[in-house]
């Protein structure tokens, strides 16, 4: 009877462990989540995600003798400060990068801004370009009583209220303005990030279905099978810093031949084929495993041969395993970024393609993070996105094996 | 039936397929080859690059391998390069790391595999898997952020002074962090893959559903979990970004201290990288050569545990 | 009460399918009864109700009883971990754990809470002796029961239910995997082993039902067809069907 | 208010790794050489980034980064320096010493994909290091310049035809140190606002930016036009074969420590070479 | 020649193991052959030598020959996807593809390359009738095959092997998992197939090698007892073994 009871007990204690353990990860786990989302979260929006990074410059002529006075809206509020001079107001804006920025909020209908146009050499010289509200202001050069010209804007670190100021009370008129869009979106690294994920698994995917299947299927019993299997359990500790080093080196030669001069997706890509390739192939091999001998052999007794028998028995079972394999590649792709600096570049591209160097969502944190403002939020908010992805690819892998193994 | 089938097998689409089966064939054993050329060139890029310093006329000065391999100090400002310590720091960090994570991740494999309800299960498993795509820079990010708060508070409750909290006990902390992923996940593949019979063989004898768990689950699901362990490891190893933002990056070692600075093997390779030339830069791959090895050697102690522990099946 | 169980009015459903209808009967302590009849009739879904495997199965259902000299296996409130220490079962594939010979044994007393070393020693010894399996593994207690032939890890796996002491133990096709001498030998040891355990035996030839049990069974479409001592039901069974099934017409 | 709580125990030493430039620009001015070296127990950072994460967080640390980014951390302390604070004016006047040059260094001539990219990469150069515009955009990111050495773009554009007609084909890829990064980022901006040119820009590390442009990757595949450097080019960077080499614009170093240390507000030369020599190990010694 | 095959001299060894001992015999054509025996006596492994399914255990070895009118099975240059479009099979557990109906019994033909739709409807067609399975399967040719029950899953593979238009077809306990009814289906239906095909079937059941097969053969450790027509071997067995084992004193 003590016996039951003290057993009962170290059931009881047992269990206890486990739901502790599970507790604790539970815990340590929200704790990642949470410290990325508190960061993150505020920094999300919509336009975030559309926009471009690098920001459009423009230098803007603005017509001779433009002052007169403009009312001020009633419904402006008391933190955007009005010119009447020119007829425009603008109030303080923090970027992502955290530097402060002076954003046009307001412009009247009959403002001179309105007639500005491009002071830019080449064939839009002089073409119409009206300013538009939510530029970012970076400078006005403008003409004080005395005809000097001289500058205000965020460019000479004035804030809003200084930039109204000094138009107001100095300018006479105003030549020309540098004035650029909001930029430090992510398309451009999303793209690149899809791109990238597509091109591995395009390269690394059948290259390592197709190792796994030789060595399992034709070769398992093979002398060299157990000295891949190990050298591959080798290469899933090699640093990866060291596998972007010898794509920038090795595999360079080859996407030369492609037609990138520099780095480009492609080199990323074939790079992280090779950094895939072990978890490919072991990923692969485990699922073939799985797939029952009598399956193998029935086939082969109606006259099948090998390759039929690989096609069209053992493939389709093997899918779901297979699938798996290609969730935890993505995961590695997405999360990657030393194997990346030195071969997609750290250029981030407003507009990427597969022959040009681009950065990923995982190396625009890394930029991020690495420079000499480190910007924790931006950081946190493109891993929000990482994350986003992932579980986006994660459901439907799942749904996919899912429905795979109903049908099958 | 038997004659069409016939016709068939004389026809030249038969022959084709002949043909077919040994182009097949000859594709799997392409790729086969050029995986392994892939693992080749990697190994063997690692080797010549890293091996340089060491070979006689080497144009920044020859350096001597026995030195290199048991040296106590490591100062690229005066010259000075050993990695001996680093190797043990390394080690001590990585397998502490292991120490901490492996039961943690084990037992939980355990409930999302066997005890958890279904929802939960997949719901946590599903988070798991997120946790290993996340960015090692934003796991450094963190680490900075939180562990080593914590282990200065910790430092500062036991009166020992620390470096804001960068330390040995700091990237162990991280590392199994980083690890766990990838050990439960291996896990509760290898658990749910333990055959039904023994454990109705375990029930049958009176074992509870714990004592099931336990004693016939666990050991027959070892060499799943151990493979976990040995990869996790690896990825301990190799882990460089998030580590080297904890670990103080010590000169001189080793260091037992858990509350002393440290610095890896792979931390060694990366700080400064960018920015560097000559003896400075090829020796980091001789440090990539001793990473290698020390894995080989690891991955091979922990298959001779896992022997150990129960023989195999 | 002479009968080890006695069972009355079960009906086991797995889902929608009707597997055991309306069984009654009782199994006689200290003898061996045998189940026979032809493939999913039913046998191993009854042999289970005894020691309540059945409770793994999700969606099995049960109604009726099974009654001991103590208690209904089937009710709520019948402690199952307990039921099964005095009811032990051999599987049709051997299955031990993977561990050594020894722990192998040892697990079930271990499990109890037992750690005495002395008392374990001694009862892993008698198992294996009452097993008829210790002479060939005395020498290597602590190597992996895997490496023992099929034969032997079946002869530990009884060992392995002997070892806890039990009133009952269960074989469903206990010899089905194994090679004719392996089954002689693990037929010589149910005889042997009957004199203290009540022994219910499932098993697909008829030859081994006449040569080691006292009573047998016949079951069809989950319905019990006849029960009798075997010398009776074999040499004058009552109904149509055991007849036609004994003399091979078909299964 | 809360209790202050007084400095004390060991000195965590604080540096970047061995192959930043700020280190060696640093260390020369408080004469840490091969003779008296660095202390064995210092804690080696990997980024200015880092360093101001670890000083803030390390009651005991002290450690050294730019001007601009001690000034964004309101956990950091910077010290000055013999007694001269750090500011732009003190540097243009020369009293505050720990200053170091922003270096750039273009390909040598005739190795640029064409004579045009020549033209258009010089204007560039041009436009940052001498042109009025160019420097106020460098100033506005924290770089340091003397004032009044400016003309107008307008004038300097006469020299360069090309940008008279479309110019937008041509990029301008840069490379090399990461500290330059937002203030080149800047000019290229407003150089691309006033003339069209595209621009990449590939920052990887100082010593990138002699290799890209004239060493050993200068034909590779991260090749670029001009090359940066957050120190001074080493003897062995043979930057007199570039067209172009020199500064655009000083950089000021400021010694650091936790807004909460109560030992020190001025660092001397002597002192801070004490202590990054470990000679002086403990605030105890420095608060005497 | 009125034999399908011919054994002279086989040997075979699994690594150290001799598991087949200088085999001769011969199988009659259009005749149902029978191999019994106790577990682990060879019968599967000289069934699988007809077809050269043993080629895919790397650690076995051959040593022998088995002539058919035109070739020696074993020997090396044989085609053995030829051979197998020859020699059908049917194994223990029915393990039809996780395909529609249709397609498992179109995949052998499909493997031929032969695409022509209405020439694989006619012959999965004419196969499931065989198999005697088309009319209880006709309106659902599109479904799962798991969907079938256990016997109509046998069945369909035997359909697979029949469409294949082999000469013999080897059976290794294709009923041991079935129901009675099933049982009784398949064996009616190897009666009648025996017309056109050449069969041999391994069996646990005594009864039903007297029920369906012309001849038989003993097996016993490897080695082949004794072999003779069903009728002879069942009722004045030659060997002292072979009359031990079907009456059940062993097995
Ligand atoms: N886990 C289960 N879930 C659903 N149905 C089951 C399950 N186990 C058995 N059955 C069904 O219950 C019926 C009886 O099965 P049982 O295993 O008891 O037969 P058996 O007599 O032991 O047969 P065999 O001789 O093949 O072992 C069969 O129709 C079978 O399909
Ligand atoms: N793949 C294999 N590798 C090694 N040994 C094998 C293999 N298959 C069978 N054997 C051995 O060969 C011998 C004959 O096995 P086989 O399967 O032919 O027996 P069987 O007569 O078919 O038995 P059963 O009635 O149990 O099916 C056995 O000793 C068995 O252990
Ligand atoms: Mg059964
Ligand atoms: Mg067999």
């Amino acid at each position: 009877m003590n016996r039951k009871k003290l057993r009962a007990l170290k059931d009881r204690l047992l269990n206890g462990v486990t739901f502790l353990s599970s507790g604790i990860s539970v815990v340590v786990l929200s704790l990642i989540f949470i410290f990325v989302f508190s960061r993150g979260w505020n920094t999300l929006n919509w336009n975030w995600f559309t926009n471009d990074y690098w920001s459009v410059n423009m230098y803007l002529a603005l017509p001779e003798g433009s002052q007169s006075s403009y009312n001020k809206p009633s419904d402006l509020s008391n933190t955007v400060y009005y010119s009447s001079k020119y007829g425009f107001a603008v109030t303080d804006y923090i970027d992502e990068q955290k530097i402060s920025q002076i954003k046009i909020v307001y412009i009247d209908p009959s403002s001179p801004l309105l007639d500005a146009s491009i002071l830019t050499n080449g064939p839009d010289f002089g073409k119409a370009n009206p300013i538009k509200v939510n530029m970012l202001v970076q400078k006005f050069t403008y003409m004080d009583d005395v005809g000097i010209s001289h500058s205000a804007g965020s460019i000479i670190k004035q804030n809003a209220a200084q930039f109204i100021d000094t138009l107001e009370t100095k300018s006479i008129s105003i030549k020309s303005t540098y004035v650029q869009t909001i930029g430090g979106g992510i398309r451009g690294s999303l793209i690149a990030t899809l791109l990238l994920i597509l091109l591995s698994l395009l390269i690394a995917l059948p290259i390592g279905i197709m190792s796994a299947i030789y060595i399992n299927e034709y070769a398992s019993h093979g002398k060299l099978t157990p000295w891949i299997r190990s050298s591959i359990e080798l290469l899933t500790g090699v640093p990866s810093i060291i596998f972007g080093l010898m794509g920038m080196l090795v595999l360079y030669p080859i996407t030369a031949l492609a037609g990138a001069n520099g780095t480009s997706i492609l080199l990323g890509s074939l790079t992280l084929s090779i950094v895939l390739l072990p978890t490919i192939i072991r990923s692969t091999e485990e699922s073939l495993k799985t797939v029952p001998d009598h399956f193998r052999s029935a086939s082969l007794s109606l006259g099948a041969n090998m390759s039929q028998t690989i096609f069209k028995i053992v493939l389709p079972s093997a899918i779901p395993g297979i699938l798996t394999g290609v969730l935890l590649s993505i995961g590695r792709i997405i999360g990657e970024s030393a194997a990346l600096i030195y071969t997609m570049g750290t250029f981030i591209n407003d507009d990427p393609s597969i022959l040009k160097g681009s950065t990923s969502l995982a190396v625009q944190i890394w930029s991020v993070m690495g420079g000499e403002q480190p910007n924790f939020q931006l950081a946190c908010a493109i891993s929000i996105v990482i994350l986003a992805i992932v579980l986006f690819m994660n459901i439907s892998v799942k749904f996919i094996a899912n429905s795979l193994r109903k049908t099958w | 039936m038997r004659t069409e089938l016939s016709k068939y097998k004389n026809s030249k689409r038969y022959k084709s397929k002949i043909r077919q089966d040994l182009f097949f064939k000859s594709i799997f054993q392409l790729s086969a080859l050029l995986s392994s050329m892939m693992i080749v060139i990697i190994i063997v890029f690692i080797l010549v690059k890293g091996l340089q310093p060491f070979i006689a006329g080497y144009q920044y000065g020859t350096r001597n391998f026995f030195e290199f391999l048991v040296g106590l100090v490591y100062r690229q400002d005066q010259g000075i390069y050993g990695v001996g310590f680093i190797v043990v720091n390394t080690l001590i960090s990585g397998f502490g790391a292991l120490l901490i994570s492996f039961p943690l991740a084990v037992l939980t494999a355990l409930f999302i595999a066997k005890i958890a309800p279904k929802r939960l299960a997949d719901a946590m498993q599903t988070v798991v898997e997120l946790l290993a795509s996340i960015p090692s820079v934003v796991y450094g990010v963190f680490a900075a952020g939180s562990i080593t708060v914590m282990v200065k508070n910790l430092g500062a409750m036991l009166s020992i002074q620390t470096a804001g909290g960068s330390s040995l006990l700091a990237v162990m902390l991280l590392l199994a962090i980083m690890i766990y992923p990838t050990i439960t996940s291996l896990a509760i593949t290898s658990i749910q893959a333990v055959p039904e019979d023994i454990q109705h063989a375990s029930l049958a004898l009176g074992a509870t559903t714990t004592q099931t768990n336990f004693k016939v689950v666990l050991t027959s699901a070892k060499s799943g979990i151990f493979a976990g362990a040995i990869l996790g490891l690896g990825r301990a190893f190799g882990e460089a970004t998030a580590v080297s933002m904890v670990a103080g990056n010590k000169l001189f070692g080793p260091t037992f201290n858990l509350f002393d600075i440290t610095r890896t093997l792979t931390s060694t390779i990366l700080t400064g990288l960018k920015e560097t030339t000559g003896v400075d830069y090829d020796i980091r791959f001789s440090a990539g050569i001793v990473l290698m090895i020390v894995i080989l050697i690891s991955n091979l102690s922990i298959n001779l545990l896992k022997n150990r522990i129960g023989s195999q099946k | 009460m002479e009968n080890a169980f006695e069972i009355k009015n079960l009906n086991l459903y797995y889902g929608q399918n009707h597997a055991l209808k309306n069984v009654n009967m009782e199994i006689r302590k200290n003898a061996v009864t045998a189940f026979i009849g032809p493939s999913g009739c039913g046998k191993s879904t009854l042999l289970r109700c005894f020691n309540r495997m059945n409770d793994l199965i999700p969606e099995c259902r049960i109604e009726g009883e099974i009654l001991t000299e103590t208690e209904d296996v089937l009710a709520k409130s019948t402690n199952v971990v307990d039921l099964r220490t005095k009811v032990g079962m051999v599987f049709q594939k051997p299955n031990p754990f993977p561990m050594s010979i020894f722990e192998n044994v040892a697990y079930g007393l271990r499990c109890q809470g037992i750690k005495d070393k002395t008392a374990l020693k001694s009862s892993v010894m008698e198992s294996l002796k009452k097993a008829a399996l210790w002479d060939e593994v005395k020498d290597r207690l602590n190597e992996n029961a895997y490496k023992l032939s099929g034969g032997q890890q079946q002869r530990l796996c009884i060992a392995r239910a002997i070892a806890m002491a039990p009133e009952v133990i269960l074989m469903d096709e206990p010899t089905s995997a194994l090679d004719p001498i392996a089954t002689a030998k693990i037929e010589e040891l149910v005889q042997n082993l009957k004199r203290e355990y009540t022994i219910v035996i499932v098993t697909h030839s008829m030859q081994q039902a006449t040569r080691i049990s006292d009573d047998t069974a016949f079951f069809l479409m989950g319905e019990v067809i006849e029960k009798n001592t075997t010398k009776v039901l074999f040499t004058i069974p009552a109904d149509k069907r055991t007849e036609d099934y004994i003399t091979g017409r078909f299964g | 208010t809360p209790k202050e709580v007084k400095t004390t125990g060991n000195i965590s030493v604080y540096t970047r790794d061995a192959s930043s430039g700020t280190r060696t620009a640093f260390f020369e001015f408080i004469s840490v050489v091969e003779a008296t070296p660095l202390t064995a127990s210092a804690i080696e950072v990997t980024s200015a980034a880092d360093m101001a994460t670890k000083v803030s967080a390390d009651e005991n640390g002290i450690g050294y980064t730019n001007m601009e980014i001690a000034a964004a951390n309101p956990s950091l302390l910077a010290l000055s320096y013999n007694g001269v604070a750090a500011s732009e004016t003190n540097v243009l006047n020369g009293t505050y010493k720990l200053a170091r040059p922003f270096n750039l260094v273009t390909r040598a001539t005739g190795t640029f994909s064409s004579p045009e990219q020549e033209q258009i990469v010089l204007a560039f150069v041009d436009f940052l290091m001498n042109s009025t515009e160019g420097q106020e955009v460098v100033t506005s990111k924290g770089g340091i310049v003397e004032a009044g050495k400016d003309t107008a773009w307008d004038t300097l554009k006469a020299k360069y035809p090309l940008l008279a007609g479309d110019v937008s084909t041509y990029t301008i890829k840069t490379g090399g140190s990461t500290s330059v990064d937002s203030s080149v980022k800047a000019a290229l901006e407003a150089f691309q606002a006033l003339t069209g040119v595209k621009f990449e820009m590939n920052h990887t590390g100082s010593s990138d930016g002699f290799k890209r442009t004239l060493g050993a990757d200068k034909d590779s595949v991260n090749a670029v036009d001009v090359g940066f450097a957050s120190r001074a080019f080493k003897a062995e960077e043979t930057v007199a074969l570039g067209i172009v080499s020199g500064a655009y614009c000083v950089d000021a170093i400021v010694v650091v420590v936790n807004a909460k240390n109560t030992v020190l507000t001025d660092a001397t030369t002597e002192m801070i070479h004490n202590i990054y020599t470990g000679v002086t190990k403990t605030w105890d010694e420095l608060a005497k």
